[in-house]
């Protein structure tokens, strides 16, 4: 299951979603706002997204990973707009029989959701200036 | 013809628009649209070289051909996750 | 935080109890009952362990995780006892700031503990016999 | 000395007890442990080269030595998580 909201995530209901006995293990991974990156403090962040693309990179990523691995059932919940400190951005969590494949696909879809989903973090740092990030793009004079 | 590209995050900052039409003579390729950006909004030129395109939600590369009708956006490097 | 219980596991507990504003990353693992092993039906699994030795074992493995990953907080809970299909016997749940560490302090907390602390599953075959899980020990006649 | 061993899972389904004593010599070791469980509980030979034992807590080796103090345990190969 897909799914890109402004709610508070809720990782339990995704935990419940994935459960099933024909599966031995859940691997759930939950991005939550840091208060520090490098020395920088901040205060909130903000996240926005291409809604249509988003959701369809994500299935696509769904797909791609159940053709890779026997996936038992599947969730990715991407949250968007304002989220304050300790809030989580992003949850997915899966079943398998055997616990190394839910490992490895987590860890696939977490490397591949942050290469190609057109969502995008704001940083509103605590010193009042706000800053799209965009991973290997020189410094812009706004 | 017309293409309408979507801006996303640091473009749509630097364009100050959500959505530009840019002038492509006919059959443009994507090489083509950046061309074009980068005389009509030079505001967007720094960030061109480190940007994808994304033509009907799927991502394109230089020599994609686009028509008026493609729904066409600027994708900067993405921080979802 | 260590924990051997008789009571059912809460997963959502755990990740509560490891978020933090000082973590970008959150991996769980949880463990449940599967319902099919090769062929073989399952119709509930019974967890022993040797309390002394296994809370000792488990707190040896978190200093050692924590030795070897900069972990912020971490909670492992085993249950005991009689367990219905798909209830889960296990939660390891960690954060760290960035998730790298998280997945591997997790997987490797799992493995070592498969190898390493005195818990035992015994399982109730859906045809009425029973059978202590060992891992290479050859079968017993009883 | 009478050393006790704790027994868990399969080598406590064996015997049928929690568990047993067993005479052993002075300074006896885990090895010599063992021998003295083949010869009083024969039932639990078929497993003695698969199992682990604990004194104090602790997987001990085949030589660590025992006294008639130590909480000394018989640890069939584990099946948590």
């Amino acid at each position: 299951m897909i799914q890109i909201t402004r709610d508070p995530i809720d990782p339990d209901a995704a935990i419940r979603q994935v459960s099933s006995t024909q599966a031995g293990a859940v691997v759930m991974f939950l991005g939550t706002t840091r208060e520090f990156t490098a020395e920088k403090k901040t205060r909130s962040l903000n996240y926005d997204c291409y809604p249509e693309m988003a959701e369809r990179k994500l299935a696509e990523l769904e797909t791609a990973a159940r053709d890779r691995w026997p996936i038992v059932e599947c969730s990715i919940v991407h949250r968007l707009g304002h989220l304050e400190l300790g809030e989580a951005s992003i949850v997915v969590a899966l079943s398998t029989a055997h616990r190394r494949d839910a490992f490895e696909a987590v860890q696939w879809l977490m490397d591949r959701i942050k290469e190609e989903v057109p969502i995008w973090k704001e940083e509103h740092w605590a010193d009042g200036t706000t800053e799209w990030v965009h991973p290997g793009l020189p410094p812009q004079e706004n | 013809m017309k293409i309408e590209v979507r801006l996303f995050a640091v473009a749509r900052q630097l364009a100050n628009q959500e959505t530009i039409a840019v002038s492509c003579p006919e059959s443009a390729t994507i090489a083509d649209l950046k061309q074009a950006i980068i005389e009509q909004l030079p505001e967007l030129a720094t960030i061109l070289d480190h940007v994808r395109f994304a033509v009907n939600s799927d991502y394109a590369d230089e020599k994609t051909q686009l028509s008026s009708t493609d729904e066409v956006a600027c994708i900067p490097p993405v921080s979802g996750g």
